[in-house]
C-alpha cells in the first residue's frame, strides 16, 4: 500500500516537473515583458530530445551514457523517499535525512563526472564549480535539518513533518523560521537557480550546470534535463512540506492521500512560481561571492540549532 | 718530638709550600719556578719527616726520602731538561697578568679555608689545621694550569697540584697506604715523563710550545 | 680460581714485555687479539666461579672479584676482542707489525683489569691513572699535529681530573682513620660497618666521583673525549669508548654504593643527575651540527654515559640491571662502530661527514654495518639497547625521577634527530657515475666477522639474555640493589 | 594450546619463513616466494584476529633478561577482543597488499632487504594489538616502525626527496615512541606493574592519569597522523612503494587508534571531560585540515595521505564524542558513537587499501603520480579504474559502500547526542555536525576530482596515453578490496553487531535484510533494501535507455562540442589544480598559497602584454608555521653550542675547575 502511494507520488512528480518548469519560465518571461513559450514547452523539449539522434565525441568514455541515467534514477528515488504526499514510509527504507542527502549527492556526483568525462575545458570548469558549491552546501543542509529534528529526536523526515503537522505552533518558532530560510537558500544553490547559477544562461564563463551538460545531446540531454528538474521539484516539495506541512496525508485512506497529492502539487507550484518571481528581481552572484551566501545560510542554520537549545 | 717544635716545623714547611706556590704564580721565569718546585719538594719531604717523627710512624721516613728524591730532585731535573730542550725559559704572556693572578690566589686560599672546614672539624690538631694550605696548593696548581700558555708551565702546574694533594694526604692521615703511595707516585712520575715527551714532540711539530697552537681539534 | 685473577693481570704484561722485546716479530700483530681472548676467557671463568662459590679474594684482600667485577671483566674481554679483531690488518695490508702498539694495548687491558679486580680504592685509582698512561701514546700514535694535540689534552685533562679523585680518596682515608680503622677497602666501606663523619665523607665522595667522571666522559669533565676518540686509531677509540669509559663508570658505581651506605642516596643522586642531564644536553647540542663522524660517535658515547649516569642516579634493581646490560650493549656496538668508522676513514680519506655519501650504494661492505650499528646505537629493536634504555627510563620513573627522565627523553629525541640526519646523509643516496676510486680489497679492509658477531650479540641481548639475568641480579645486589 | 596461541605462533613462524624465503629464493622467484609467505602471514593475522575478536583467548610469554627482574613481567602476547579486531584489520590489509606486491614489487623493494623488512613490518604491526604488556607493546611498535622506515627509504637511490621523507618519518615516529615510553613509564610507576591488566586494575586517577593520558594520546595520534603531528604522512606515503603505503595508511595508522582506545577503554577508563574535549578538538581539526589539503593536492598519493589524516580525524572525533556522551550518562548513544568509530576504522581500512593499491597500479602502468598528468585510464585500465572508482565512492561516503554506513552511524550518534543537560555537549554537537558535514562535502569533491581527473577525460601525458592494465595479482588484490568495500556497505548489520560486542556496546541490532538497527537513536538503515528500491526504479529506465540505444546507437563524431566544435587538445582540459582553484580561493586563509604573477609587456607599449606567468604553490601551513621555525631554532642552538668545544685546553680546564669549585662549595655548605 505504502509502496503504491510512493509510486503514485513519484509518477505524479515526474509528470508535474516539466509543467512546473514551464510555469516558472512563463512567469519569468511575463514579468520580463516577454510572451513566453507556454507552460508545456519543457514537455515538448524533453520529448523532442528523447527522440533526437545522440552524438558522442571520440575519446570520451561510457560515463556520458551512464551519468544521465544515474542522475535520473537518483532523482526519481529522491521523489520516492521524500515525504511529499504522505508521511508513510517503507518499513525497511525510512526517509532518513542522511540517506536522502546521499541520494541527492549521487546525482550531484554523476553530473560532476559527466562534466569531466568529455575532457573539454568547460565541462571541467562547470564540474569544479558545481562540486565546490555542493561541498559548501552540505553543512547547511545537515545542520538545518538537525535543528528541525531536535524537537522530534529523529532524523526521519516524515516524522519531522508529522510532528510539525501535529503542532502548528512550532512552525513559526524562530528555530523553524531560521532553518527554513537556510534550507531555501541551499535548495536554490543545489538546484542551480539564481542567485547562484542562472538556469537560462548559455554564456560559458558564467554557467555552472549548463557547462557540464554541454557535451550531451539527444536523449542523454533529455534525461539530464528531466533529472535535474526533478531534483528541484523534490527539494521544493520537501521544503514546503517542512514549512507548511498542512495537507500531508498522515493516515492511510484514499481521501487523505488524494488530498495530500493535490496539496503537494499546489504547494510545489506555488513555491516554484514564487522562486521564479524572485529570480526576476535578483542578479547572479559572482562565483566567489557565492561562499558568502552559503556561509550566511550556514550561520542561520547554526543559529537555529542553538536557538532550539535555548528556546524550544 | 715536642708539640711546640712540631707545630713550628709544620708552620715552616707549609708556609714554604704556600710561599713557593705564590711565587710561582708571580714570577714569569720558568727556570725560577722550576727551582721553586724543588723548594716545594724539599718542604714536602720535611713535612713528611716531621709528621713521621711526631707520630712515631717510622715507615714515613722512607716515604719522606722518596718524596725528596722524586719531587725535590727528579721532577725539577726533568723539567729543567724540558726547558733546556724547548728553550722555553720565560712565560712571556700569561693569559692572566700576575697582579690579578695574585688576587685570585688570595681568593683561592680563602676558598680552601672554607671548603676544608669538614677536615679540620674531624680531628682538630696542628696537622689537620694545616690542611687548607694543601688544598690551596692544589687550587693554585690548577690556577697555573689555567693561566699559563706554555706547555712547560702546565707541567709545573700539574706538579704543584699533585704536591698539594700529597700535602693534604700527609696532613690528614699521615699519607695513604704505602702500596697506594708508591703506585700514585709512580703514576705521577710517568705522567710527567709522558708530558715531557709530548712537549718535545710539540717543539718538533710546531716549532714552539705555545698551547694556543693546540686548537685544531674543535667543533 | 684466584689463578684466573693472576692470569688476567699478569699475562697481558708478559705479552707486552715480549712484544716490546721483539717489536718487529710477526706474531705481535695478533698478540693484542690473543690477549683480549684470554681476558674474555678469564672473565667467563670468573663469572662461573663467582656464580658457584661467591666472591673470589686473593692478595690479602687487595684483589677481590664479585659478580659485578666478573661481569665487567667479561664485558672488557668481549669488547676488546671485537675492537682488536676488527682492527686486525692482515699481512697483505702491507703494514709492518708494530710491537710497541700491541704492547701498549696489552698494558691498557691489564690496567683496566686491575681497576676491575682491585678491592682497594687506592689501587683502583692507580689502575685508572694507569689507563691514561697506557693510552697516552696510543692516542698520539697516528703522529702529526692533531694526534699530538689530542694526546696532550687527553693526558693533561685526564690526569688533572683523576688527581681530583685522588684528593677525594685521600679525604676518604682521612675520614676512616678519624673513625678508628683506616682503610680504603671498598668492601669495608660499603658494608656499613664503619660510620664516618658525614661532612668529610660527603666532600670526599663528591670529589672522588667528580674525578672519575672525567675518565667516564661525563659533562662537564668530558672535554678530552671528542678529541681523543677522533684522533686515536680505530681499535683504540673503540676500546676507550667501549670499555674505558665504562670502567671509570664502574668506579663511580662503587663510590655510589659507599655513599648510599654511608650518607643515603641524596648526594650521589644529585651529582649523577646533574652529570647525566648535562652530558645528554652537551651531546644533543653538539651532535646537531656535527661535521666529523668520529667526533659524532664520540658525542654519542657521551650521550650513552649520560644515560648510564641517569640510571645510576635512579638506582633500584630495574635501572641498575639496565645500566649494566647497557654497558655491554653499548661497548660492543660502539667498538664495532669505531672500527667501521676507521675503515671508512681509510678508504674515503676524510672524516668529514660532508665528504662521505651514499655508502650503501658505493661501499655496501661499509655502509651496511655502519647503518646497522647506528640503528643499534639509536636504541631501536631488535638491538638490546632498546630494552636497556626502556629499563632505565621506566626504572627511573618508578624511583620518582619523572621530570629528569622527561627532560632526558626530549634530549634523546634531539640526539636521535641529529644522528639520523648525519647517518642518512652518509649512507643514503644514489651511486655516482665514477665508482669513487678503486674499491678496497677485503684483505686491506679486514673482515666484517667481528662486527657482525658483536652486532648479533647486541641484537639477541634483549631477548636471549636470560642466562645473564641471574648474574645481573647478583651484580645489582652487589651495588646495593634496592637501596 | 588454544587456537589464538597457535595463530600467534603461526604468525611468528610465517614471518620467519617469509624472511628466509626472501633471503634464499633466487631473484626471479623471490617476489612470488616471499610474497606468498607474507600473504599467509597476513591471513594468519586475520584469522587469529577474528578468533580473538569473537572471544578466543590465549597468551604467549617470552622471558627477557631485564623483565626477569622482579619489577617487570615477561613479554606477554594476549590479544583481547579489541586487539583481535585490529589484528584482523591489519592482517587482512597486509594479505591484500602482499598479494598486490607479488606483481608490483620491483627494484629495491623486491630485494632481499625489501621483502624481509616488509615481513618484519607486518609482523610487528600484527603483534601490536596482541601485546599484553608495556614492553612487548613498545617492542612490536618499534619493530613496526623500523620495518616501515626501511621500506620508506627503499627508493633512496633514485629519488632525492625520499631521504628527507625518511628522515621526517623516522624522527616523528621516534617522537611518538618517546611520548609513549614516557606515558607508559608514568603508568608503570603509578601502578607498579607493566602488564595492561594490572595497570587497568590499578585504577589510576587524578593528575597522574591526566599526565599519562596526554603523553600517550599525543604519542598515539602522532602515529595516527593527526594535526599538528601529521607532517610525516604526506611525505612518507608518496615516498614509500604503494603496497607499503597502503599498509601504512590503512593498517599501521590504525594502531594509533588502537592505542587511543586501549588507553580510554582499558588502561584509564572513565577519564574526566577535558580528555574528550582534547581528543574532539584534535580529531575535528584534523578531519577538516586533512580533507582541505587533500582537496587541493594534485599528487595522487599525497592526496590519499591527507585524506587519511581526515579519516583518522573522524575516527578520533567519534571516540571523543562517545567519551563525552558517556560522561553525560547518554550511554546508549555513546555506544553508538563508539561503534561508529570502529565502523570507520574497518571501512577506511577497506577503501584506503584499494585507493593506494590503485595509485600504485597507475604509477606502475603510467609512471605518473601527478593527477595533472593522468587521465583517460578508464578505457585502458578498466579493472583498476572500476576498483578505484568503487573505493572513491567509499571514501566519499556515498551509498552503498562501507564508508556511507560508517558516516551514517556517526551522524546518528551526533544528532542524538545533543541535549540541554550538558552545556559542553550542547555546544560541541552542532559544531561537530557542521565540521563532519563540511568534511563529507569536501571529501566528495576530492574524490570526484581524483577519479574524474585521473581516470576520465583524455590522457594528459605520454605515460597516461600508453597505459596498460596491470598483472593479475595486482588486479586481484584491488578487486578483493573493492568487493569488501561494497559488501561491508551492503550488509552492515552483522559487522556492526560484532563490533558492538567487541566494545561491549548495547543496542546495536541487525534488522531487515542484514540491515542495521539502532533502537537507541530510533534509526534504521538497510542498504540492501535501499539498493533494491533503487534498482526497481533504475531497471525500467535502463531498459528504456538500452532499447533506445539499440534502436538508434550513438554516432561518434570526431570533435567534442566544447562551445563550438573546438580542436581537441588534452592541454585544454581542466587539471586537478584548476579543479581545486575555486576551493583554494574560498579557503585562502587556511591554505595560504603563495602566488606570483609575472606580466611582461611588449616593448612598444605597456598596454600590449607579451606573456603572463602565474605560479601558485601550496605548502603545509602547519609545517611552515610550526616545524620549520623549530628546526631553524635547533640549528641555531647547535651552531652556538659548537663554541663550547673551541679547542682551547684552557677553556676545558676551566670547565673542570668550575665544576670542582661548585661541587666543593655545594658539599661543604
Amino acid at each position: 500500500m505504502t509502496l503504491l502511494i510512493l509510486v503514485v507520488q513519484a509518477i505524479a512528480m515526474v509528470a508535474l516537473t516539466p509543467v512546473l518548469i514551464g510555469a516558472m519560465r512563463q512567469v519569468r518571461s511575463r514579468l520580463e515583458g516577454r510572451v513566453g513559450a507556454g507552460v508545456l514547452q519543457p514537455w515538448r523539449d524533453v520529448r523532442k530530445l528523447l527522440r533526437k539522434e545522440t552524438l558522442r565525441a571520440e575519446g570520451t568514455g561510457g560515463i556520458l551514457a551512464a551519468a544521465p541515467l544515474v542522475l535520473m534514477a537518483s532523482s526519481v528515488l529522491l521523489c520516492v523517499l521524500v515525504p511529499l504526499v504522505s508521511t508513510r514510509t517503507l518499513p525497511l527504507v525510512p526517509d532518513d535525512l542522511f540517506v536522502v542527502v546521499s541520494v541527492l549527492l549521487i546525482g550531484t556526483v554523476a553530473l560532476a563526472l559527466l562534466g569531466l568525462g568529455a575532457g573539454t575545458a568547460f565541462g571541467g570548469m562547470g564540474s569544479s564549480r558545481h562540486m565546490t558549491i555542493a561541498a559548501l552546501v552540505e553543512p547547511t543542509v545537515l545542520v538545518a535539518v538537525y535543528a528541525l529534528s531536535i524537537p522530534v529526536g529523529t532524523s526521519a523526515l516524515s516524522s519531522i513533518v508529522q510532528a510539525r503537522v501535529k503542532d502548528p505552533a512550532g512552525l513559526i518558532s524562530p528555530v523553524s523560521l531560521l532553518a527554513i530560510v537556510a534550507l531555501v537558500l541551499v535548495v536554490l544553490a543545489e538546484t542551480g537557480r539564481l542567485p547562484v547559477d542562472n538556469p537560462s544562461t548559455h554564456l560559458e564563463l558564467t554557467m555552472i550546470h549548463e557547462a557540464m551538460t554541454l557535451e550531451s545531446s539527444g536523449r542523454d540531454l533529455g534525461w539530464l534535463e528531466l533529472g535535474s528538474w526533478l531534483r528541484l521539484t523534490a527539494l521544493l516539495g520537501l521544503v514546503v512540506n517542512l514549512a507548511v506541512p498542512w495537507g500531508v496525508a498522515i493516515h492511510l485512506n484514499a481521501g487523505s492521500v488524494l488530498l495530500g497529492l493535490v496539496a503537494i502539487v499546489l504547494k510545489v507550484v506555488a513555491a516554484g512560481l514564487l522562486v521564479a518571481a524572485g529570480e526576476v528581481f535578483t542578479a547572479k552572484l559572482r562565483l566567489f561571492r557565492v561562499p558568502e551566501l552559503l556561509a550566511g545560510s550556514f550561520v542561520l542554520a547554526f543559529l537555529a540549532v542553538t536557538a532550539s537549545y535555548l528556546v524550544a | 718530638m715536642p708539640e711546640a717544635l712540631f707545630s713550628e716545623l709544620l708552620a715552616a714547611t707549609t708556609g714554604l709550600l704556600l710561599l713557593s706556590a705564590t711565587l710561582q704564580v708571580w714570577r714569569r721565569s720558568l727556570t725560577a719556578s722550576i727551582r721553586l718546585l724543588a723548594v716545594q719538594g724539599v718542604a714536602l719531604a720535611g713535612l713528611v719527616a716531621a709528621i713521621g717523627l711526631h707520630d712515631h710512624e717510622l715507615e714515613l721516613l722512607p716515604v719522606a726520602l722518596l718524596v725528596l728524591v722524586l719531587k725535590a730532585a727528579t721532577m725539577p731535573w726533568v723539567l729543567s731538561r724540558v726547558s733546556r730542550a724547548t728553550g722555553a725559559t720565560r712565560e712571556e704572556t700569561p693569559r692572566m697578568n700576575p697582579t690579578s693572578a695574585l688576587m685570585v690566589v688570595a681568593l683561592l686560599t680563602t676558598l680552601a679555608y672554607v671548603v676544608s672546614q669538614p677536615v679540620v672539624a674531624v680531628n682538630p690538631g696542628p696537622a689537620s689545621r694545616a690542611v687548607p694550605i694543601g688544598v690551596a696548593l692544589a687550587l693554585i696548581g690548577f690556577l697555573v694550569l689555567l693561566t699559563r700558555r706554555r706547555a712547560l708551565s702546565q707541567l709545573i702546574g700539574f706538579v704543584v697540584l699533585d704536591n698539594g694533594i700529597a700535602a693534604v694526604a700527609f696532613l690528614t692521615a699521615g699519607g695513604v697506604p704505602l702500596v697506594v703511595e708508591l703506585g700514585a707516585s709512580l703514576d705521577v712520575l710517568l705522567i710527567v715523563l709522558i708530558l715531557r715527551v709530548l712537549t718535545s714532540r710539540m717543539q718538533l711539530a710546531f716549532g714552539d710550545t705555545d698551547l694556543d697552537d693546540l686548537t685544531e681539534l674543535r667543533d | 680460581m684466584a689463578a684466573l685473577i693472576w692470569i688476567s693481570l699478569a699475562l697481558p704484561m708478559l705479552v707486552a714485555a715480549a712484544a716490546l722485546w721483539r717489536p718487529r716479530a710477526e706474531w705481535t700483530r695478533y698478540s693484542q687479539t690473543g690477549t683480549a681472548v684470554i681476558e674474555l676467557v678469564c672473565g667467563v671463568g670468573l663469572v662461573l666461579a663467582v656464580r658457584s662459590g661467591g666472591p673470589v679474594v686473593t692478595a690479602g684482600g687487595l684483589l677481590r672479584v664479585d659478580a659485578l667485577s666478573a661481569y665487567l671483566l667479561t664485558v672488557v674481554g668481549a669488547v676488546a676482542v671485537t675492537a682488536t679483531w676488527g682492527g686486525l690488518r692482515p699481512r697483505s695490508a702491507g703494514r709492518p707489525p708494530n710491537g710497541r702498539y700491541s704492547a701498549l694495548i696489552c698494558l691498557f687491558l691489564a690496567a683496566m683489569c686491575l681497576a676491575l679486580l682491585a678491592d682497594n680504592l687506592g689501587i683502583l685509582w692507580v689502575a685508572i691513572e694507569g689507563t691514561t698512561i697506557a693510552t697516552a701514546f696510543l692516542v698520539g700514535s697516528r703522529g702529526g699535529r692533531r694526534a699530538l694535540e689530542a694526546a696532550w689534552k687527553y693526558v693533561v685533562l685526564g690526569s688533572v681530573g683523576v688527581a681530583i679523585a685522588f684528593l677525594g680518596l685521600v679525604l676518604l682515608y682521612a675520614a676512616t682513620e678519624a673513625a678508628g680503622h683506616p682503610t680504603l677497602s671498598w668492601l669495608a666501606l660499603s658494608d656499613g660497618s664503619i660510620t664516618l663523619d658525614p661532612g668529610l665523607a660527603r666532600t670526599a665522595l663528591a670529589l672522588a666521583v667528580l674525578g672519575f667522571a672525567t675518565k667516564a666522559g661525563l659533562a662537564p669533565m668530558h672535554s678530552w673525549l671528542p678529541d681523543a676518540h677522533s684522533q686515536a686509531p680505530a681499535p683504540v677509540s673503540g676500546l676507550m669508548s667501549g670499555v674505558l669509559l665504562s670502567v671509570a663508570f664502574y668506579a663511580i658505581l662503587r663510590m655510589r654504593t659507599i655513599s648510599d651506605a654511608l650518607l643515603g642516596p641524596g648526594l650521589m643522586r644529585g651529582l649523577l643527575l646533574a652529570g647525566g642531564l648535562l652530558s645528554l644536553a652537551v651531546a644533543a647540542a653538539l651532535i646537531l651540527r656535527q661535521r666529523d663522524y668520529k667526533r659524532m660517535l664520540a658525542y654519542s658515547s657521551i650521550e650513552h654515559m649520560g644515560l648510564l649516569a641517569l640510571g645510576a642516579a635512579a638506582g633500584g634493581p630495574l635501572a641498575l640491571a639496565a645500566v649494566l646490560l647497557h654497558i655491554l650493549g653499548h661497548g660492543l656496538t660502539k667498538a664495532s662502530m669505531f672500527v667501521v668508522a676507521g675503515r671508512v676513514l681509510s678508504v674515503e680519506g676524510s672524516s668529514k661527514i660532508a665528504d662521505v655519501h651514499s655508502l650503501l650504494a658505493r661501499r655496501p661492505r661499509l655502509g651496511v654495518p655502519f647503518l646497522a650499528g647506528m640503528v643499534a646505537l639509536l636504541g631501536l629493536p631488535p638491538f638490546g639497547l632498546f630494552f636497556t634504555e626502556l629499563g632505565i627510563i621506566v626504572g627511573g620513573w618508578q624511583r620518582g625521577l619523572g621530570w629528569p627522565m622527561g627532560v632526558a627523553l626530549v634530549l634523546l629525541l634531539v640526539v636521535f634527530a641529529g644522528l639520523a640526519q648525519h647517518t642518512a646523509s652518509m649512507t643514503l643516496g644514489e651511486e655516482l657515475e665514477a665508482p669513487a676510486g678503486p674499491a678496497p680489497a677485503k684483505s686491506v679492509q679486514g673482515s666484517n666477522v667481528p662486527i657482525a658477531l658483536a652486532l648479533a650479540i647486541t641484537a639477541v641481548l634483549g631477548f636471549a639474555a636470560w642466562p645473564l639475568a641471574h648474574l645481573l641480579a647478583d651484580a645489582v645486589a652487589v651495588l646495593g640493589g634496592a637501596r | 594450546m588454544t587456537a589464538v596461541e597457535t595463530g600467534l605462533l603461526a604468525q611468528l613462524a610465517l614471518a620467519t619463513l617469509a624472511v628466509v624465503a626472501a633471503l634464499v629464493a633466487p631473484p626471479g622467484r623471490r617476489s612470488l616466494a616471499a610474497g606468498s609467505a607474507t600473504v599467509l602471514l597476513g591471513l594468519a593475522g586475520a584469522v587469529t584476529g577474528f578468533l580473538a575478536m569473537t572471544g578466543g583467548t590465549g597468551a604467549i610469554r617470552v622471558p627477557v633478561a631485564l623483565p626477569l627482574l622482579p619489577s617487570l613481567s615477561p613479554l606477554v602476547l594476549a590479544p583481547d577482543r579489541l586487539g583481535g579486531l585490529f589484528m584482523l584489520v591489519a592482517g587482512a590489509v597486509a594479505a591484500v597488499a602482499a598479494l598486490f606486491a607479488i606483481g608490483y614489487a620491483s627494484g629495491p623493494v623486491a630485494s632481499r632487504t625489501g621483502w624481509s623488512a616488509f615481513a618484519v613490518f607486518l609482523l610487528g604491526m600484527q603483534l601490536v594489538p596482541a601485546a599484553g604488556d608495556v614492553v612487548s607493546f613498545l617492542l612490536a611498535w618499534e619493530l613496526m616502525a623500523v620495518g616501515s622506515a626501511i621500506l620508506v627509504l627503499a627508493e633512496h637511490r633514485k629519488h632525492r626527496e625520499v631521504r628527507s621523507a625518511a628522515l621526517w618519518y623516522t624522527v616523528m615516529t621516534h617522537l611518538s615512541f618517546l611520548l609513549l615510553l614516557a606515558g607508559f613509564a608514568v603508568l608503570a610507576a603509578a601502578s607498579g606493574h607493566t602488564d595492561f591488566a594490572s595497570i587497568g586494575r590499578a585504577g589510576i586517577g587524578g593528575g597522574t592519569a591526566g599526565l599519562a593520558f596526554v603523553l600517550l594520546s599525543l604519542g598515539f595520534v602522532t602515529k595516527a597522523g593527526l594535526v599538528p603531528v601529521h607532517v610525516w604522512l604526506p611525505r612518507a606515503h608518496p615516498a614509500a612503494p604503494s603496497h607499503v603505503s597502503a599498509v601504512m595508511s590503512a593498517a599501521m595508522v590504525k594502531m594509533g587508534i588502537y592505542g587511543v582506545l586501549l588507553v580510554v577503554l582499558r588502561l584509564l577508563p572513565g577519564g574526566p571531560g577535558w580528555w574528550g574535549v582534547l581528543l574532539l578538538a584534535l580529531g575535528a581539526l584534523s578531519a577538516l585540515y586533512g580533507i582541505l589539503q587533500a582537496s587541493v593536492a594534485s599528487d595522487l598519493k599525497r592526496l590519499l595521505a591527507y585524506s587519511t589524516t581526515e579519516n583518522v580525524g573522524l575516527i578520533i572525533t567519534a571516540v571523543a564524542i562517545s567519551m563525552l556522551l558517556r560522561r553525560t550518562q547518554v550511554t546508549a548513544v555513546a555506544d553508538v558513537a563508539l561503534v561508529a568509530a570502529l565502523l570507520l576504522v574497518v571501512s577506511h581500512a577497506a577503501f584506503k587499501t584499494v585507493l593506494f593499491l590503485g595509485a600504485g597500479a597507475v604509477q606502475h602502468a603510467t609512471g605518473e603520480r601527478d593527477l595533472d598528468r593522468l587521465g583517460g585510464l578508464s578505457r585502458t585500465m578498466p579493472t583498476t579504474s572500476a576498483a578505484f572508482g568503487v573505493a572513491c565512492l567509499g571514501a566519499a561516503a556515498l551509498p552503498v559502500t562501507s564508508g556511507f554506513v560508517a558516516e551514517w552511524v556517526l551522524l546518528q550518534a551526533l544528532i542524538h547526542g545533543g541535549g540541554r543537560e550538558n552545556r559542553l555537549v550542547a555546544v560541541a554537537m552542532p559544531i561537530t555536525v557542521a565540521i563532519v558535514a563540511l568534511t563529507a562535502g569536501l571529501a566528495l569533491l576530492t574524490f570526484v576530482k581524483a577519479y574524474g581527473i585521473g581516470f576520465l577525460a583524455r590522457p594528459r601525458s605520454e605515460g597516461a596515453a600508453h597505459a596498460h592494465e596491470v598483472a593479475w595479482p595486482m588486479r586481484a588484490a584491488m578487486t578483493i578490496g573493492a568487493v569488501a568495500v561494497v559488501v561491508l556497505g551492503l550488509a552492515p548489520g552483522p559487522l556492526a553487531v560484532t563490533l558492538g560486542r567487541v566494545v561491549g556496546a548495547h543496542g546495536i541490532e541487525s534488522a531487515g535484510l542484514l540491515g542495521l538497527n539502532l533502537p537507541a537513536v530510533g534509526a534504521l538503515l538497510d542498504p540492501i533494501a535501499l539498493a533494491l528500491l533503487a534498482l526497481g526504479l533504475a531497471v525500467p529506465l535502463t531498459v528504456v535507455a538500452v532499447r533506445a540505444a539499440r534502436r538508434r546507437p550513438r554516432r561518434v563524431v570526431e570533435l567534442p562540442w566544447g562551445g563550438g566544435g573546438i580542436r581537441v587538445s588534452p592541454r585544454m582540459q581542466y587539471t586537478a589544480t584548476s579543479y581545486a582553484e575555486p576551493l583554494v580561493r574560498v579557503f585562502d586563509d587556511a591554505l595560504q598559497p603563495t602566488r606570483d604573477l609575472e606580466v611582461s609587456h611588449e616593448a612598444e607599449s605597456r598596454y600590449l602584454v607579451n606573456r603572463v606567468q602565474f605560479r601558485q604553490s601550496l605548502s603545509d601551513v602547519v609545517e611552515d608555521r610550526v616545524y620549520r621555525p623549530a628546526i631553524a631554532l635547533l640549528a641555531r642552538v647547535g651552531e652556538r653550542a659548537r663554541s663550547v668545544q673551541n679547542g682551547s685546553i684552557h677553556r676545558y680546564l676551566g670547565f673542570s675547575f668550575a665544576a670542582l669549585t661548585i661541587v666543593l662549595l655545594v658539599v661543604t655548605w
